[in-house]
């Protein structure tokens, strides 16, 4: 069934939106080696860019437009193939190609050379048509395709240098605990699909969906159902403890991490979460938040002691997807959005800009052919002096991510921080904990990011490498990995987001998405919460610009709090000794008991018919055909004797005449 | 007069011999030699015999063929190992084994 | 003394003979052939048997027996390589087939005389005894002998007469010398 | 039109042996030429087909019917027999036909490297052939079970002369077991034969469709519904359904019961694998439905429980064996064995999501394997090894091979966009849904088997990362490296069809699920009247 002619435009501008990246994949799918210049894929998603900003502005506050054609009967039910737009998938649709085309454009530049380029095209375009598509659709079968596909898109990009050991022992850890959501949000489906009979998000989450009609939303198959999307959430959005695979992944190019790890997929769980917002009752809410605060404590606190410049920004980026779960989990999913949408820009930015310093490390260490890692930071320092531009962008975005005045992190986390504390009062003491917490967190990550800065770019160079080089080989990127750094830098400010620097309250996106709060708005908080964190957020990095910058730091660095969080205390070593060894173990156990229980007793069993069949052939042989045996031996024996007989001798003949005589004489005496 | 008994126990006696001599000899003219001994001791048994029969004297006449019998094979035998020592070079019977199977 | 006379022909001629067999040399064997047939001889006398003893004498001695030395005589290297090769194969597997072949007839004939001896004396002995129709010792045998042969066997007499002829010329056909390119 | 699908391979058994061995370069091309018939007239089957037509157990709503008399005999007293040659199609046969005629073409185009006596090998195949397209057409249980027991034959010698290095054992091991499973088969058989009179004829009869109605029992019948015999305690309809179902587990197979199967895959040459995790395993689940459940389905409704146990122990014990092999062909066995396993489950699960979901997995599964046995025979064939640990790196040497086997991986480990996905989704959610109908099967055995998709990514993926990534580095070195040369065009032509059917199937499941759903709902309406 076709929808109402006027929207027939957009029906094919949105498909045209999700395939021209998947055609671009295609096209160099079948070019193979000789597609390197990436033009397909960049053609492609400046298109869907252009198409999605089409499509946003018709969506825009504007009844949700849904699409839906029957895809196949199963039973009594039928499963359509449908396209769902409402505020939230237009927001969703620009953001996703506004990110992807500065990365493209860097990305040219960046993976120039590499021998995979044409894979790295083909992949990315794979993983922008995932993307889009996960965006648009109206069920949770066809999501759940797209979802699986855009973790597959991440495992290949993932896995892109596949001869290192690293890389693609990362990307099968990716996939892997991306299936454990996988499986969460396969089991969620399968709740869904058995309490109400259809996937279809706008029957099922609308305004007069079949959950708005629902009396008791409390029931226990609900609440798992919640959780277990959210496992699956948890999974795609790194969530503690699944987020192990987001710090290894930035195995990947770099310009991937700052896509797929750190802007787009990584908030598909968000993404999730506020497109099937109404499924979730008071249990399953709670448990989002309390995982959303673990998160952001933890990543916050790992963040501190990495060393790697990439896995800092990973930390960092775990650390405010965790914000963002708290947010869908006090019910203000707006907020949560909008700080997606803040942060895509701002942690992208912040990977591009570690990508244009790993990028320039890397040609000094081709350049003085000497041994150390790139990626480390205590090998930086002072590179302010050679790349000023890339240092000015960095700080930019971190001073974003701190949520520093004027920029855009500001306004979301001040929004999504005092919502928090709005929900947190109409609960009672104990809830004032998840607040507090996320503000310590948002302090801490003020002083990480000032660490990075500071290391990287400030004091003084800590290679030798870098006194006494004559035509220095650091310097500023390229205009085609600048220029879209400078793009998204000035996204980074405010004015994208909301008119006044100081209120995200007159934000067009928190409008635009009308949410409605469980709880009541505290005014005074607009004010208390963002001078506590600005003032600590300037305190913060005054201390890490004494410790770092000015090299005054007090702290033991091999201490064991220190060491514990750069491995993350463990957790991998306890999830390999566990679960990896404790699998591997039952696998072999299993394996065992197939070889010596299972095909045991039928070996036993065979062995036994063997043996009994063995035995009969013994008497067989031995009894019954020895008894014939017997009796052919004895006519041949005697067969032989009487042989003997004839032997041409004559006194043989004689012997035997006279034999048979005496033997007749016998006879004829003893009858 | 001596029982008939002696005379077949005697008999029996060379009979054995004369088979013993048949059997185990590795001479022709030996085995001719045993067939005699055998004869000679049918011959006795015809005379042990015919002592009990006056009117027809059958023993003692048969007893006279068997000698003359015995002497024309004896005859006919020696000329015959003659032939097969002039084809064999050996009168042993053990290596004229032609008639073997 | 009668008695112990045919014990002493007995004797002579079953060990002549028992020797005659055991003995390796032909030409001592062939002589003691000749003690064995005049021991039979001797035999055939207590049968009240003269005519027949003195036959054996002249056929066999005069006859058989010098055949039979002229042929051992004719083969004689046979005697040297007996006596060069031949093994003493007392255990030889032949001479004990031999050996109980013969001791095996002799203890069956012996025994069927044990049994014979004590079912008593066929019917037409104990009648010819009884009729006193036997030959007593007194007795001349030859005139009789010739009565017989050329009455009641007479017929037997001449076949025997055209087989003795048959078989003189056949045995001294087959002994004559080949000719060489025949 | 079915009999000719059927016995067109005998006639190229003829062919093949009546031509003299000096023609024996042509035999491979005379099985491909007559196999290709096949798919094409499987193809016009399939266009042909009318997916309102309900089948299960009417004859009037099966399609292609072809019915003859067969043997009619006149045993005095015990009756008459009445065995017929009836051949038809409906929804659950239909899939499965094409799937074999396309895993044949497969297997054949894959033998392209045999050398060993090619006229018994050809001739072999294509009775093969007919005996696997004979049982999923055969609709009287006696031609069922004579296509049954001829298909074995082939295979025992397929695998027992053109086997590897314990082919006698295996040959023979796969052999006795599937016999043990046909004897049983036949006992039920039997006894069904005396229950069931054809009400037109009075005579007694093998025809599965009059099985498969209540009043055609006669009303002391051995398996009659409502004379209630029991045999040791146990109800005879209940003893029917186990025997029945012991008979085609063995097939699937299902764990206690599966050893035979890594043996015989280790063993079998490459085209016999594809064979036998193409069509055979297939067989099993065909036969569950189309015998155990048909015939008796308040049985089968009361075992539910069971057998969907058995399917989740499947599921995860042949992942947890897969996870620890060494040698590549045997994870692949144990890998079938658990995906097999998501049939059961689906199919004891009785909703039209599990079953559709459980025939789809037994048709994603048939070209899926094949192209995964396909690929390991790629490599055997090349170096004779199997151990993944020999290999590493292969990426680099062979990269069209590791794209294939990449996507073959994926599309196996149930990556959406591939039908695997669709088949392994549906189960669960069929089976999750059976406690809302009342077939009795917890939601707790779904969430077990959704751990095996899992388990089917860790296997999978771990054997990508050992064999193909990191830096090259062979257990033969150089001389391996050398002989380890990239798809040739043969190949890719197997490969690519195979793939693309996987991934259309998965974008495009109506292509099954529309001429299936007509008879599944039609099964498990029958089969939930008794709840």
């Amino acid at each position: 069934m076709l929808a109402a002619t006027p929207h027939n435009t957009l029906l094919y501008a949105v498909i045209a939106t999700v395939c021209l990246p998947l055609l671009a994949f295609i096209y160099q799918a079948v070019k193979g080696r000789s597609a390197q210049t990436g033009i397909p894929s960049i053609t492609a998603i400046i298109g869907s860019l252009l198409l999605a900003s089409y499509i946003a502005v018709q969506v825009w506050n504007q009844p949700p437009i849904h699409f839906q054609y029957s895809w196949f009967t199963l039973g009594e039910n039928t499963f359509y193939i449908g396209i769902l737009l409402n505020n939230l998938t237009a927001l969703m649709l620009v953001l996703v190609p506004l990110i992807a085309v500065p990365v493209h454009i860097y990305s040219t530049a960046y993976m120039q050379g590499d021998a995979g380029i044409h894979r790295y095209w083909m992949y990315l375009s794979l993983f922008c048509f995932a993307m889009l598509g996960l965006l648009v659709v109206d069920n949770l079968l066809l999501m759940y395709i797209f979802w699986e596909l855009v973790g597959f898109a991440s495992y290949l990009l993932i896995g892109f240098w596949y001869t290192r050991e690293s890389a693609v022992q990362a990307n099968k850890k990716a996939f892997l605990i991306n299936r454990i959501g996988d499986l969460g949000f396969l089991i969620g489906i399968a709740i869904i699909f058995s309490e109400f009979g259809t996937l279809d998000l706008h029957a099922l989450f609308s305004e007069n969906g079949l959950l708005s009609q629902m009396d008791n939303l409390s029931s226990t198959w609900l609440t798992a159902a919640g959780i277990a999307f959210f496992i699956g959430a948890m999974a795609k959005s790194a969530q503690f403890p699944l987020h192990v695979w987001l710090p290894d992944a930035m195995e990947g190019p770099t310009a991937v991490s700052s896509l797929i790890h750190a802007a787009t997929m990584v908030a598909a769980g968000v993404f999730l979460l506020a497109r099937i917002f109404p499924l979730f009752n008071e249990h399953a809410l709670l448990v989002i938040s309390i995982v959303g605060t673990l998160t952001a404590c933890t990543a916050a606190c790992f963040a501190l002691a990495q060393y790697d410049i990439k896995k800092i920004l990973a930390y960092s980026t775990i650390s405010q997807l965790g914000y963002m779960m708290v947010g869908v989990g006090i019910g203000a999913y707006d907020t949560a959005i909008f700080h997606l949408l803040t942060h895509a820009f701002f942690k992208c930015l912040l990977f591009l800009a570690a990508g244009a310093v790993i990028h320039e490390m890397q040609h000094l260490k081709q350049h003085v052919q000497g041994d150390f890692d790139p990626q480390d930071l205590r090998n930086m320092g002072g590179l302010k002096r050679w790349m000023p531009k890339t240092a000015i962008l960095m700080g930019l975005a971190s001073l974003a991510l701190a949520g520093f005045p004027l920029t855009s992190g500001f306004l979301s986390k001040d929004a999504l921080i005092i919502s928090t504390f709005e929900w947190a009062s109409e609960r009672g003491l104990v809830y004032q904990l998840i607040p507090a917490l996320l503000i310590l967190v948002s302090i801490l990550t003020a002083f990480y990011s000032a660490r990075l800065i500071f290391k990287a770019f400030f004091g003084e160079p800590r290679l030798p490498y870098f006194h006494g080089v004559e035509k220095h080989p650091v310097h500023e990127p390229g205009a085609s990995m600048l220029w879209p750094m400078v793009f998204l830098g000035i996204c980074c400010l405010f004015p994208l987001f909301s008119l006044n620097p100081f209120s995200s309250s007159h934000s067009w996106i928190l409008s635009g998405l009308a949410v409605p709060h469980s709880f009541a708005a505290i005014h005074a908080l607009h004010l208390l919460i963002p001078s506590m964190l600005v003032t600590g957020t300037v305190l913060s990095i005054t201390l890490a610009w004494k410790w770092y910058a000015q090299d005054k730091y007090p702290l033991n660095a091999q201490s064991a709090l220190m060491l514990a969080a750069e491995k993350q205390f463990y957790i991998n070593e306890f999830n390999q000794r566990i679960w990896v060894n404790g699998i591997l173990g039952i696998a072999k156990g299993a394996y065992w008991l197939d070889r010596h229980i299972v095909d045991g007793l039928v070996q036993l069993f065979a062995g036994c018919v063997q043996y009994i069949s063995k035995v009969s052939s013994w008497v067989d042989t031995h009894i019954v055909d020895g008894l014939v045996n017997g009796l052919a031996a004895l006519t041949y024996w005697l067969g032989n004797i009487f042989r003997q007989a004839q032997n041409g001798k004559i006194q043989s003949y004689f012997l035997a005449a006279f034999f048979t005589l005496f033997m007749g004489l016998l006879y004829l005496i003893f009858s | 007069m001596i029982s008939i008994t002696h005379f077949l126990i005697v008999s029996a006696c060379i009979f054995s011999l004369g088979i013993y001599a048949i059997l185990a000899k590795r001479n022709a003219i030996m085995i001719l030699v045993g067939i005699e001994l055998i004869i000679n001791a049918a011959i006795l048994n015809f005379v042990a015999f015919g002592r009990y029969d006056k009117i027809h004297y059958g023993g003692q006449v048969f007893a006279l063929f068997a000698m003359v019998l015995a002497a024309a094979a004896v005859a006919v035998g020696l000329a015959i190992i003659l032939n097969v020592y002039r084809h064999y070079r050996t009168i042993n019977p053990d290596q004229i084994t032609d008639l073997k199977d | 003394m009668e008695l112990f006379l045919f014990y002493a022909f007995a004797v002579l001629a079953i060990g002549s003979a028992l020797l005659l067999v055991s003995l390796r040399n032909t030409a001592r064997s062939l002589f003691l052939f000749f003690i064995t047939l005049f021991g039979m001889a001797g035999l055939f006398l207590f049968a009240f048997a003269d005519f027949v003893a003195i036959t054996q004498i002249m056929v066999y001695v005069g006859g058989v027996l010098i055949l039979m030395i002229f042929a051992f005589m004719l083969s004689n290297k046979e005697l040297l390589q007996d006596l060069q090769h031949g093994k003493n194969s007392l255990m030889a597997f032949t001479r004990w087939q031999a050996v109980f072949v013969s001791v095996g007839f002799l203890v069956v004939l012996t025994y069927a005389l044990w049994q014979w001896d004590s079912e008593g004396l066929p019917l037409w002995m104990q009648q010819n005894i009884q009729d006193g129709n036997i030959i007593q010792a007194t007795d001349n045998n030859i005139p009789q002998l010739g009565i017989k042969f050329m009455t009641e066997y007479v017929l037997a007499f001449e076949v025997i007469s055209i087989f003795l002829l048959m078989a003189l010329i056949g045995a001294s056909h087959i002994a004559r010398k080949e000719p060489e390119n025949d | 039109m079915l009999s000719l699908l059927i016995f067109l391979p005998l006639l190229a058994t003829a062919l093949i042996l009546a031509l003299p061995t000096s023609y024996r370069n042509s035999y491979k091309y005379i099985a491909l030429v007559f196999t290709g018939i096949q798919f094409v007239l499987a193809g016009y089957a399939y266009m042909q087909f009318d997916a309102s037509f309900t089948g299960i157990n009417q004859e009037a709503q099966y399609q292609f019917v072809e019915h003859l008399p067969w043997i009619r005999l006149d045993l005095g007293t015990i009756g008459k027999l009445e065995i017929d040659y009836f051949v038809g199609i409906d929804g659950v046969s239909l899939p499965l036909l094409v799937l074999s005629a396309f895993v044949m073409l497969m297997a054949i185009g894959s033998s392209w490297n045999i050398t060993k006596s090619l006229k018994g090998y050809y001739a072999l195949l294509m009775v093969l052939n007919m005996a696997v397209m004979g049982i999923f057409c055969a609709l009287d249980f006696f031609l069922f079970y004579l296509f049954y027991e001829v298909m074995l034959l082939p295979l025992y010698f397929l695998i027992g002369i053109w086997g590897g290095e314990r082919r006698e054992y295996a040959a023979l091991k796969f052999f006795i077991y599937t016999l043990l499973g046909s004897v049983f088969m036949l006992l039920i058989i039997v006894g069904l034969y005396f229950s069931v009179t054809n009400p037109v004829t009075g005579a007694h009869t093998f025809n599965m469709l009059l099985m498969m109605d209540p009043a055609n029992y006669a009303s002391d019948g051995f398996f009659s519904q409502f004379a209630g015999h029991e045999v040791w305690g146990i109800p005879t309809r209940m003893i029917g359904f186990i025997v029945l179902f012991f008979a085609f587990a063995i097939k699937i197979p299902i764990v206690p019961l599966h050893t035979w199967l890594p043996d015989a895959h280790v063993e079998a040459p490459t085209p016999v694998s594809i064979i036998l995790a193409g069509i055979l395993l297939k067989v099993g689940g065909y036969g569950i439905i189309r015998t155990c459940y048909s015939i008796f389905p308040d049985a089968g409704l009361a075992a539910g429980w069971w057998l969907a146990l058995i399917g989740v122990i499947s599921i995860l014990y042949g992942a947890l064996n897969a996870l620890a092999q060494r040698d590549l062909k045997r994870m692949i066995a144990y890998s079938s064995v658990s995906h097999m396993g998501f049939v059961l489950l689906g199919i004891s699960s009785m909703t039209a999501e599990g079953v559709a979901g459980g025939v789809f997995q037994m048709i994603s599964h048939g070209f899926l394997s094949a192209a995964l046995f396909f690929l390991v025979g790629v490599i055997y064939d090349r170096v004779h090894d199997r151990d993944i640990y020999h290999y590493r790196g292969l990426a680099q040497l062979m990269p069209k091979y590791t794209g294939y086997v990449a996507i073959t991986f994926f599309a196996s480990l149930g990556l959406p966009g591939f039908s695997a996905f669709i088949g392994e989704a549906f189960v669960i959610i069929g089976t999750f849904n059976a406690e809302s109908v009342g077939t009795g099967i917890p939601r707790w055995m779904a969430i077990m088997g959704s751990i095996g998709i899992l388990l089917s990514a860790a296997y999978l993926l771990w054997t990508l990362q050992r064999m193909f990534f990191g830096e090259t580095r062979l257990y033969g070195g150089e001389a391996w490296s050398a002989k380890l040369v990239d798809l040739t065009a043969r190949e890719q032509l197997i490969l690519f069809p195979s793939l693309a059917l996987a991934l259309i199937l998965g974008i495009c499941p109506f292509l099954v699920f529309d001429n299936l759903n007509a008879s599944v709902i039609n099964l498990v309406a029958m089969v939930r009247q008794y709840i």
